[in-house]
């Protein structure tokens, strides 16, 4: 068992509201988890399930209006984020947690050249003069598998495709050699199998450089075929995490199997019909009481309605979910 | 519907109903003629004499000339915006949807126009068909056409890529019922927004052209006119040009504040899509 | 290539209609030049022998052909009224306008730029609001009444510059300067809280594009990220505002030059419409479109510097 | 009764070299779908399977005549739709209709969503207003939209998947025996996209309606199609029943494009090394022949020169490759 000095970024009880018609809505609530080096997380859910705004606030960077609300924490390295100046954090990011984002096309900046997008991080963040920043964007080009790195540097985005957008981006999100990668829906914009090709680069490049990395992402299979660990989020909560092996052989929580079963199989046969969840996703600004998924959940009973069931483990130590009347252990799907 | 909506919509709004009743009411109102001379009242200041702002240099009640005055600022500053508008949204809305020649066509003629010096147009126009309230008002109407149409065209193309206009073809409405039916309604609401900044835009030019004389011919007065003559005499009575400034500067200011807290609704709506 | 020369065709274009139009619509006034010309004592032989020398006999095309050929070899005509050639007056009234716009458009914009960005960096705070109301103050004062206002306090009461008046730059920069203040900042303040508005307008919203997020996630400092990477592509509107501001100053600042008695283009040109001056209307109007054309040729121009994406290849669905 | 089953026979549409140009800059042309091929047989579901910038959105747009294709034809019901006169192409449109890929801007957002619903009854056969609200308040419930509550919503009062249901119920209105769907779920989320793929299978078979469903998702689109057909750069590669296009590819592109879904599982993990080498060439320039050898493994010379057609390598089964993945070769 490690403890908190040793993991890289440990989460603590961490929400996040959002100014409303109606108050504040909490689009993250009370989130803990931890990661250490050299393991991915993956962090799955639907539209507004609170995923991508975890991310956002464990980098400081909520959007106008939204804050941090409660006593939760964010360590990082033995720092806690939430105390620093934003010239301090300013030297956290980009140098030691890199982000790459969803749509690589809006986030390079479209009037500059790849070329100096890379080198200002180089040269801010490292003081690297320009000729040096200058080789070192080619080498990180290069390891990303971009080809004729030296001609690309002139370029803009627009001229580049997809792909290889998202692969400059990450090149960026690498430059200063993060102990931490935050990839927030990298593969989402993408086509199938540049959507291959990017998850493939990004689990070699998680090895080869030890890196802790979050991935966020809606596609449990994604999921499934990159990380260590898969946490599931629900109307911003936690609702099940383990060992991804674990969570895909025992689904506990009935919201994770009711996702798992909703898509779409290759290995099914046609006109399956599909195990749809029934109802609509939860309007934040109105939760029921007691569990959040207890309006659409096939197992519902009383007690749901009225308790809201904590997030804890109880037959295994790695594998915690929230739910009064878990699937049985031994039910695998 | 319950929209917040403040003083700063509210004030404005009140305002432009009080210059706007003063207008109507102008001649039963018990003030002097506004080109009534008071000799023995040269440029008093406000509260003299029972001029309850005033005269000017010429003895002439302020309040008087304010009021009548208000009607042409009013009146040119409403119509012509109206007339500005149905011209550029029929040529926006036909060059937004058809492209091609009709397009080029239109817009190589609202770069012409709007590379033509407007004083020319204005000046020529009026001197052509004499200065009279109504050619004021069509001609300011001509001038603000183009960016009308600029508007129209822009919001045209924007909902005319939109599924819902495809939607509509598929089920087959022809074009007429498309325009008007599925993008009328949805680029008239920015436009009528925009009329309003446009408001402002022409009482400033009628107070331009005032200034310069060429509004509509003395006796009536107008705000412009009555802010120029009082420049003679701006060091020792600087309220003859300084209370129809005022004005003026309140009526425009009423106006922008209105066009843009509803900009700021139309635009919400569009957020949410 | 391509797109320069177009653009290049479309503003010969824009003047050749503006130019003929304005030929057409002169040819409309209900007046005589001819009579004019040969004065009150002239019988109708005399102005019959005007007429014909003035070859106000032929028609519209033909005149207007005549002056475009007389146009393209730099003659402009001479003045009905001064006898002056037309070209000579222009280049002597250009400068002072020229002037004029310069000055506003500096200050215009060296307020407008930081005042745009910092009330988009602090959106909603104290400091927006200010500025935002100034600005919508501003936006709702004509520039001519803003020039009254101005005169009374800084000529009149103050006393620190002339209320009217132009001195040539041969007497002096600073004389020449300090004439010039009162009527380019009257032109500029109404300017600026335009352009400051529409800056704020799209800086805020390139401040919330994902390219921003990914920036400030690259740990980069927040003057970088404004200057940086903001500014560039929050531009757009502000250049093309200014394009139009610029050109309708050539021709538009009639009023400030009226009242602050500058001898410049637009007053030449108002002069010249009373006096029924028809080679000089033509030879302003000529100017003036020329200008406009050229200032919106220049920003298009502009916008290929500013953004790379000019022109994208059409993309399939 | 020959005559019925002659027609019962016939393929509800044939699609006959399709093709569909647009303009591009200096005078270029995009070649978006050249030269396409297929039918549809009644009640069948066809899945089109590309990824962006293939073309299958023309395609779709092409088959609605929206706009009219450059050249080919698009038969309906033994009708050519795309030289029928404009009169009769309008009474036809009953026949066919189309579900759009992003259900809120599918609706005007000036108009409530009932009226929308309404629209086609309206403009196609002049329904009057009673018998339309009547109408639409029974689709609305046929598809599962509470007609009492969303009626007079506005689009952007509804959520994605509601207002995908809105747009399933207009086009079911005119009782149309074609639906052209064009991405109809990817940009719903996962519980809800299945709701969607349900209801349409559902309505597919209640109303008896033939589909063109296209998608990017694989998975989507084995879920409801009876055949599968694959499209790259404008063209077909390859037309098999579902089943079988699964279970065996035959054309490289097709096997590329199973090889990249993502597996739930962890001890197999992706494959390493690209699965399709090099960038999507463009629409304006497509290569010579072969339009997918310059990201082919298995790209030989010829395939420069000559152009593969779509030829039959078993029952049903269409491809179109000088040297496909064949069993036992």
């Amino acid at each position: 068992m490690t403890t908190t000095a040793q993991r890289l970024l440990v989460v603590e009880n961490l929400s996040v509201s959002l100014p409303a018609a109606r108050g504040e809505v909490r689009v993250v609530d009370r989130v803990s988890l931890s990661l250490e080096r050299g393991r991915t997380l993956a962090l799955v859910g639907e539209s507004g399930s609170g995923k991508s705004m975890l991310c956002r606030a464990i980098m400081g960077l909520l959007p106008g209006g939204a804050r941090r609300t409660g006593s939760g924490r964010v360590v990082f390295a033995g720092r806690d984020l939430g105390a620093l100046l934003e010239r301090e954090l300013n030297r956290i990011r980009g140098r030691e947690i890199g982000v790459v984002l969803q749509d690589p096309l809006s986030s390079l900046n479209p009037v500059l050249t790849i070329g100096r997008q890379i080198a200002e991080t180089l040269r801010y963040h490292l003081g690297f003069s320009s000729a040096r920043a200058r080789e070192r964007s080619i080498e990180l080009l290069r390891a990303v598998g971009i080809p004729r790195p030296e001609e690309r540097l002139a370029c803009h985005p627009h001229q580049l495709s997809g792909g290889m957008r998202q692969r400059v981006a990450i090149a960026m999100a690498l430059s200063c050699d993060p102990q931490l990668l935050i990839t927030d829906e990298p593969t989402t914009a993408l086509d199938v199998t540049i959507q291959a090709e990017i998850l493939n680069l990004l689990g070699r490049l998680q090895k080869e450089r030890n890196m802790a990395m979050i991935l966020v992402t809606h596609d449990l299979w994604v999921a499934a075929g990159m990380a260590h660990d898969t946490a599931v989020m629900y109307a911003g909560r936690i609702v099940e995490q383990a060992p991804t092996g674990e969570l895909f052989a025992r689904m506990r929580m009935p919201y994770t199997k009711a996702l798992f079963d909703a898509i779409p199989r290759v290995d099914d046969p046609p006109h399956t019909n599909l195990k749809a969840i029934g109802g609509t996703p939860p309007d934040l600004a109105a939760l029921p009481p007691g569990c959040r998924f207890a309006p659409r959940c096939p197992r519902v009973q009383t007690r749901c309605r009225a308790e809201e069931p904590p997030l804890v483990a109880n037959d295994r130590e790695d594998h915690r979910y929230a739910c009064w009347f878990p699937y049985p252990s031994e039910d695998s799907p | 519907m319950g929209r917040k909506r403040g003083a700063a919509f509210w004030l404005p709004l009140a305002w432009i109903t009080f210059v706007v009743l003063c207008a109507i009411s102008a001649s039963w109102l018990p003030v002097p003629s506004p080109d009534q001379i008071d000799w023995d009242n040269l440029a008093v200041k406000p509260g003299v004499a029972g001029h309850l702002l005033g005269t000017d240099t010429l003895g002439r009640d302020i309040a008087s000339r304010l009021l009548f005055g208000a009607r042409v600022s009013l009146i040119v500053g409403f119509l012509a915006p109206c007339i500005g508008l149905v011209l550029g949204c029929f040529a926006g809305v036909i060059a937004g949807f058809y492209r091609g020649l009709a397009e080029k066509l239109i817009v190589g003629a609202i770069d012409t126009f709007l590379a033509f010096p407007r004083l020319v147009f204005l000046l020529v126009f009026i001197f052509v068909l004499g200065a009279s309230l109504s050619n004021l008002t069509i001609a300011l109407g001509i001038l603000t056409a183009p960016s009308f149409a600029r508007v129209a065209r822009a919001n045209t193309i924007r909902f005319a890529g939109r599924e819902f206009v495809l939607a509509a073809k598929a089920i087959g409405a022809g074009d007429v019922a498309i325009i008007l039916r599925e993008i009328l309604p949805n680029v008239l609401a920015p436009m009528l927004v925009y009329m309003l900044l446009v408001m402002g835009f022409v009482i400033v030019a009628e107070g331009g052209l005032g200034f310069l004389g060429l509004s509509v011919p003395s006796p009536t007065p107008s705000w412009g006119g009555m802010i120029a003559e009082g420049r003679e005499a701006l060091d020792e009575t600087p309220h003859v040009s300084m209370i129809p400034t005022a004005v003026m500067f309140l009526t425009v200011l009423s106006v922008n504040l209105i066009g843009d807290r509803l900009r700021g609704q139309v635009d919400g709506r569009e957020s949410q899509l | 290539m391509g797109f320069f020369w177009g653009k290049f065709v479309h503003l010969v274009v824009v003047v050749l209609a503006v130019t003929a139009v304005t030929f057409v619509m002169l040819d409309l006034l209900p007046a005589d030049v001819a009579h004019e010309v040969a004065g009150q004592s002239a019988t109708s032989r005399d102005v019959a022998a005007v007429r014909q020398e003035l070859g106000l006999n032929d028609s519209v095309a033909a005149r207007y052909g005549r002056w475009l050929a007389g146009a393209a070899r730099g003659d402009l005509g001479t003045s009905l009224v001064t006898r002056q050639p037309v070209g000579e007056a222009i280049a002597s009234h250009l400068p002072v306008t020229l002037e004029l716009l310069l000055l506003a458009q500096l200050f215009a914009l060296a307020l407008a730029i930081p005042a745009g960005i910092v009330s988009a960096w602090r959106a909603e705070s104290p400091i927006d609001r200010a500025l935002g109301s100034a600005a919508f103050g501003l936006i709702s004062v004509p520039s001519f009444a803003l020039a009254i206002v101005l005169i009374y306090f800084f000529s009149l009461r103050l006393k620190w510059f002339p209320a009217i008046g132009f001195t040539p730059l041969s007497e002096g920069a600073w004389p020449n300067i300090r004439g010039m203040i009162l009527p380019a900042v009257s032109v500029a303040l109404v300017e600026f809280a335009s352009l400051m508005r529409v800056l704020r307008g799209d800086m805020i919203a390139t401040l919330r594009e994902e390219f921003i997020l990914f920036a400030r996630a690259k740990g980069l400092p927040t003057w970088r990220i404004l200057l940086r990477h903001a500014l560039r592509p929050s531009s757009f509107t502000m250049l093309t505002l200014l394009g139009l501001h610029i050109g309708n100053l050539i021709g538009g600042a009639v009023i400030i030059e009226t009242i602050f008695a500058l001898p410049g283009i637009g007053r030449l040109l108002v002069s010249s419409i009373f006096s029924q001056d028809y080679p000089m209307v033509q030879g302003c109007v000529l100017i003036i479109t020329v200008g406009y054309v050229a200032v919106n040729f220049l920003v298009d121009i502009c916008y290929g510097l500013l953004d790379p994406r000019v022109r994208k290849e059409g993309s399939v669905g | 009764m020959s005559d019925r089953s002659l027609q019962q026979n016939e393929p509800l549409l044939r699609v006959i070299d399709l093709l569909v140009e647009f303009p591009a800059v200096r005078g270029q042309k995009v070649h978006a779908v050249s030269g396409v091929n297929f039918s549809l047989a009644r009640g069948e579901t066809l899945g089109l399977v590309g990824e962006s910038g293939c073309g299958k959105s023309s395609l779709a747009r092409a088959i609605m005549q929206l706009p009219r294709p450059t050249s080919g034809r698009v038969i309906l019901d033994g009708e050519d739709l795309t030289t029928v006169d404009p009169v009769r192409l309008r009474i036809l449109r009953s026949r066919f209709q189309m579900i759009f890929q992003d259900p809120v801007a599918s609706f005007n957002p000036f108009r409530s969503v009932g009226e929308s619903i309404g629209a086609p009854l309206r403009t196609l056969w002049g329904v009057d207003e009673d018998e339309r609200t009547r109408r639409v308040r029974e689709m609305m419930e046929a598809v599962g939209l509470d007609s009492d509550q969303y009626y007079r919503r506005r689009p952007f009062q509804l959520s994605g998947g509601q207002c995908q249901r809105a747009g399933i119920a207009r086009a079911l209105m005119t009782e149309p025996r074609l639906l052209v769907c064009d991405e109809p779920v990817s940009s719903l989320d996962v519980s809800v996209q299945a709701q969607i793929i349900n209801l349409l299978r559902e309505v597919k078979g209640r109303y008896g309606l033939s589909m063109l469903f296209i998608s990017h998702d694989l998975g989507v689109v084995r879920n409801i199609s009876d055949r599968v057909a694959v499209m790259y750069l404008g063209r077909l590669c390859e037309v098999a029943p579902c089943a079988a296009l699964y279970a065996a590819p035959v054309h490289p592109y097709t096997n590329a494009l199973l090889a990249a879904i993502p597996r739930p599982d962890p001890e197999r993990p992706l494959p390493e090394g690209g699965f399709l080498p090099g960038e999507l060439p463009s629409a304006i320039e497509p290569p010579s022949g072969c339009r997918f050898r310059t990201r082919c493994p298995r790209a030989q010379a010829s395939c420069s020169e000559v152009q593969p057609e779509l030829r039959e390598i078993a029952p049903g089964h269409l491809v179109a490759c000088h040297y496909p993945l064949l069993f036992g070769s």
